[in-house]
């Protein structure tokens, strides 16, 4: 996924070669990962998709089924990965993943401690990050999770940026091996609080905690734990309003101005009944946007606190 | 594998010339500063040397103190914890009987004063105030909390020496320069940062009209491995001044380069537009004539001062220009030009607030590889509409999206958790794609 | 003074013949419903009589049970507070462990199929699940709750009695058939009714375009007194079938009244545009005349259910035409007409969601007095910013300001407190002033 | 300010007249609530304006003053008088009024309790609400301020529908005289929870209460209290975006798609390095709107409950 050095530069000119991840698009909400293999076929509703002829072809191509369909082949971004991984738990959405990278002033280099890996969502975004020499450091304490977790990194190719350990973090804390290692530290635990102190210790000096949860009760105590050794404590939301865009006729009253102005009323009068509902008068067509009816209201409150400088 | 990692690009400490954020009394004002043995900072009507920040830790707090030899920054040694202090939800205290006048105070401005000369810290100032305030002791805890921290800020004003960081350079420029960054809110920088998949060796097209911000926050992505090309129609570049901010290092400054859209164009005409055409005589003449461009960058990056003196400390005395960071923008090497003709760019990242984007757009776009992700940022949301409107007609992207990031922060103390009552309502709209290849 | 006021506009008992809101499952199902004594509802594969429901208290709940006779709505005494458990935040147990299959519930199908024949209530079918599941006692008391619900939905389904009153109308509408209102959300609703300055005794011009949600909202506003006038362009009305769902007493429905735009702009006309010209007399025929949209308003009023079927409860059976409610939308008395050419309409409310905003203002505004307030809704912007942009011009009103209302719903439970996860991010824009006089 | 009977109709065709309430407006942010006084004069900015010119004129009037400034003549409502009143304390503003009046279910003939009074900016579109035959009884424990409300009432003419009485509800509870009687009652309470149960009593069947709270502590302690005795139990936070609206001039690109597919690129290229920057060619200016930069960002949550039928 991502160009871990000079020579494999990103480059999606490249073209599909037999055992590359491949973003199947059919439309902005149904998109699957793949890995091609020359004897595979992908089948769908818009026909049968033999991998063999997708070799070759570029990046960004529209490729055809047996039967005259087509899906877009795309190469993968943390941001398409989000939308195709398997949701082993409530996973992080780009509003959130984004402001959290900026917040926690992720640079190429950082090291970077992560507790629970979930679904790998936010971590693959941290590991373009850090890329292509820093590295994430990620923890969950559930087992079978943790080992989808690292079959996904190794899928997508992120296996030498990320590293994955069963580890409860809420009653064991992060390993010693990272004390002052830290450069930032993101928590997505049900009770962050009890974390902490452990992510004071290792975060470097000056270095950022960033704490995810959905209730505000959970917040307000983490709050509480912070204040002692934390400071520049502050909890934001982030979210997304989509908007769409459509081409809309707009109808408008028969009578326009001019004519108001221009015929006598009692002309005026007689024609706009005579003309039925008076709304017959479609005007071309106008492209415009609106916000989207539903959306997503709340993930979760963000909380970024700074290491307290010990002067 | 080894924890310990390179964080060369992430120092954790001032040096002389260094660029800094100086953030006074929690946000009341910001202002960015460069620390050298002879730049000033004035609070209030207190003028003190910025020497004592050279060489500290980013994040460390100061505070204004008057010595012997007249004002200084004296560092804190421990930040009271005046929020845990906290109110009850169940004080019985309100403020029923409460009638404020003037009257409470009973330590004059001239005593206050007296007080300072004789060398009493501004803490000792803000206790004996509250020793001496007749209705101190009848606010409800809120009430005193508010009251301490006002006569703090006052007596004792507290500077914090802050990192620039994209997310603190967009975040000042935001609260006080907005038309200059077009309205763009960190949250929809971020957005765009995202989307645009920038990484390390990546080969990111730039459209920059908002000054250097979003110029700046790519390089910083991307350390300094791959090409932040910045393109513009024309014959002048667009001013990329608050790239000086970030503080890069030569090896990031030189990854930041320029390159006029007519010449990166040469490759789309040829292939895109006449697929099999050769390149035309005056594509190679253009590339090995001077840039048009490098009279003009020069001048710009001579008079920084000048064009930006707003936002750098007027006190910061003169900088010397001996260390001063290396130059960001210089002109695009060849060979990067020829090897972005032959495999596109890798991502299109854009901030045009004032522009008609689909004018420009329409130009840019062909410059990617297919596949390739582009966000584009506008403070107006019609542009936007358009853009998707036509890349829909045209065929030229999949995944539109037109997004505007909403903000909101929140106070937590006990028993007052609450949003904050002032929001910036705004912070621009986001159209995301990606390019695919049409034929 | 007295405190006992006449609530009669405000009946809390539900009669044979009104108008209800059945509130299924706690939000799950909304539906409009006719109480008579043959009304049967439909909830799952069962059908009962809502007879049970006439004459209870608006805001009683039921639950569905099977008798001797089959299903029957009966009366729940006490809610049981299911909330009030909670889960501590601290509570040791998650799920690691736990392994979700199929295999967890003991009880068949045909068993409680076979407990619900003879005559076990829903809450004892819904403890038996408890007991017979394997899992039940490894979840978290959140889990377990949220089982407990689920099992509650299916086997003992509450049924809320609500008065239909603007708030639950608009919103049963918004989350049914959002675009028969135009998207207009019921806080929009809200603020266009302040915004208007809707009252009693006042004489409101309507422009409703979103089937009479907003002409059965002013006129429950002015309770009776004062005129609710629809007008219209052309000789049909706008349909305002939704005011049916009201239960507007018959005082009410005789102050909801049409009137072709034409005939109410003669003044306007004679005043304003033209002054002093003498009433010409074409105006005055049309009055004497019979008003053109009585034929087509009596084909609305006596086909309802066949064009609001989706509304209604399709197992509501046969309405008895006896009990109806008067009809509301007649033609404006010729008295109050000429009241209104004298002193303009005391304000305008406007709900027009896909229609072009300023051909209808433009002709409608010279109709209010001056000061008059108006309030215009939208599910566009730019159709209102054309509009403010030529008010302005046309120095037609001041105090203009385009709003968008934004709504978020909370969970408030014990350590669970957040925004809903999921919320209506789209409520429609506003546009208010109030009109001057340009001379 | 309301007409309260069908004699002295809603009609703004009146003219300003001898002791008049007029809001005075001379911007949308700067308005002025005066009573009119033949003798007087206002003074402001735009000159001397004499009350005596105004008195004849239709409300709606632009009047001049000496100098030639002008202003306009508002008949007032409660929402221009939200923009005039003094601030006695924070006031609730227009969206959470709208949205109070809305949830509350208030008609005319209404009888609604409020506490407190505090400004009576809600007070007075309770009025309105209830009007004519309602009646709205709003305590204050604060003597000063319930003085001044009534003054408020008494100058917008409201002092019929409006009661203002002087009372520890927190401590006190309402009045027992009100037992049963009340339709809809309103809370903005420091401590809303105290005053819950006696809200129980004084409410009619299936009743609403709506409690205003700023700070999210309180809502769940008062969502705590509530749930024993109430059901329908919602919280809302309502918030307004306004837009600005305004003329754009949008730059475009030189180069426009006709002319990159007419030229040959050589030309096309000289063409744009010879025109400058390429920024100059600047559209016919259109009407655009943007949300404002800064907003009200929270005022309160509103938690409404309805009173449980007794069945």
């Amino acid at each position: 996924m991502l160009p871990t050095d000079s020579v494999k530069r990103l480059s999606f000119k490249r073209c599909v070669s037999e055992g590359d991840l491949v973003i199947v698009y059919e439309r902005h909400d149904n998109m699957k990962a793949i890995k091609v293999c020359e004897s595979a076929v992908l089948q769908n509703r818009f026909g049968v998709f033999k991998h063999s002829d997708w070799i070759g072809k570029p990046f960004g191509s529209k490729v055809f089924s047996s039967k005259g369909g087509f899906v877009y082949l795309l190469a993968p971004t943390p941001e398409l990965w989000t939308l195709v991984l398997s949701h082993r738990t409530q996973i992080l959405y780009i509003a959130d993943i984004s402001f959290v990278i900026m917040y926690l002033e992720i640079v190429p280099g950082c090291v970077v401690l992560e507790s629970g890996t979930g679904s790998g969502s936010l971590s693959t975004s941290l590991a373009r990050a850090v890329a292509p020499s820093g590295h994430v450091y990620t923890f969950d304490f559930h087992e079978q999770r943790a080992a989808s977790a690292r079959e996904d990194f190794e899928k997508t190719g992120l296996s030498s940026l990320v590293t994955v350990g069963v580890r409860d973090i809420q009653g064991e804390g992060f390993p010693e091996k990272f004390t002052g290692k830290a450069d930032s530290v993101f928590l997505d635990l049900p009770q962050p609080w009890l974390a902490i102190p452990s992510v004071g210790k290792m975060l470097k000096q000056d270095g950022i905690l960033c704490s995810f949860s959905p209730c505000i009760e959970q917040v307000q105590r983490s709050c509480e734990t912070l204040r002692s050794n934390f400071t520049d404590i502050r909890t934001f939301e982030v979210l997304l309003r989509t908007y769409e865009v459509r081409e809309v006729k707009m109808n408008s009253f028969q009578g326009d101005e001019d004519r108001s102005t221009e015929l006598p009323p009692c002309k005026r009068k007689q024609r706009l009944n005579e003309e039925g509902n008076g709304l017959e008068n479609p005007s071309p067509p106008v492209v415009m946007a609106r916000p989207s009816s539903e959306a997503r209201g709340h993930t979760g409150y963000l909380t970024f606190a700074r290491l307290k400088c010990a002067a | 594998m080894s924890i310990e990692l390179n964080s060369n690009q992430n120092p954790k400490i001032t040096w002389e010339g260094c660029n800094v954020l100086l953030d006074i009394n929690d946000g009341d004002r910001l202002l960015f500063a460069r620390l050298t043995p002879g730049s000033t900072l004035k609070i209030g009507n207190k003028s003190c040397s910025l020497q004592p920040l050279i060489g500290c830790h980013f994040g460390s707090l100061f505070q204004l103190e008057t010595g012997d030899k007249g004002p200084f920054l004296s560092p804190v040694v421990e930040v009271s914890n005046q929020e845990e202090k906290g109110c009850k939800i169940d004080e019985p205290k309100d403020n029923r009987a409460l009638v404020d006048n003037n009257t409470a105070q009973s330590l004059t401005g001239d005593e206050i004063e007296a007080m300072r000369r004789e060398g009493v810290t501004g803490d000792e100032i803000v206790e004996a105030l509250i020793a001496n305030s007749a209705t101190f002791d009848k606010k409800t805890s809120f009430s005193q909390e508010k009251y301490r921290l006002k006569k703090q800020k006052k007596y004792a004003p507290r500077v914090l020496l802050r990192r620039p960081f994209a997310r603190s350079i967009c975040e000042t420029y935001f609260k006080k320069y907005p038309t200059r960054i077009g309205y763009l809110r960190v949250d929809s920088l971020s957005l765009l940062l995202s989307m645009a998949n920038i990484t390390a060796h990546s080969d990111v097209l730039v459209v920059d009209m908002i000054g250097g911000l979003l110029t700046g926050a790519v390089a910083e992505r991307m350390g300094g491995m791959g090409y932040v090309c910045n393109t513009y129609l024309g014959v002048n570049p667009y001013p990329i001044d608050i790239v000086r901010m970030f503080n890069f290092s030569d090896e990031i400054c030189k990854r930041i380069v320029q390159s006029p859209l007519a010449e990166l164009s040469a490759r789309e005409n040829e292939i895109s537009l006449q697929p099999g055409q050769p390149e035309d005589s005056c594509n190679t003449e253009k590339l090995t004539s001077p840039p048009p461009n490098s009279v003009n960058m020069d001048e710009l990056m001579v008079t920084p001062e000048n064009n930006n003196s707003e936002i750098l400390t007027t006190a910061a005395s003169p900088v010397s220009k001996a260390c001063k960071a290396a130059k960001a923008g210089g002109k695009a090497p060849e060979v990067a030009i020829k090897s972005w003709r032959e495999t596109g760019f890798s991502s299109l990242i854009m901030a045009v607030p004032d522009m008609d984007a689909w004018t420009i757009v329409k130009e840019v776009l062909p410059l990617l590889s297919f596949s390739a992700p582009f966000a584009i940022y506008h403070q107006y949301l019609q542009p936007l509409v358009t853009c998707m409107h036509n890349l829909q007609l045209g065929k030229m992207a999949i995944g539109l999206q037109i997004a505007e990031p909403w903000l909101r922060e929140y106070q937590v103390l006990p028993s007052r958790t609450h949003p904050h009552m002032q929001m910036s309502a705004f912070g621009g709209y986001v159209l995301t794609g990606t390019r695919i290849c049409s034929t």
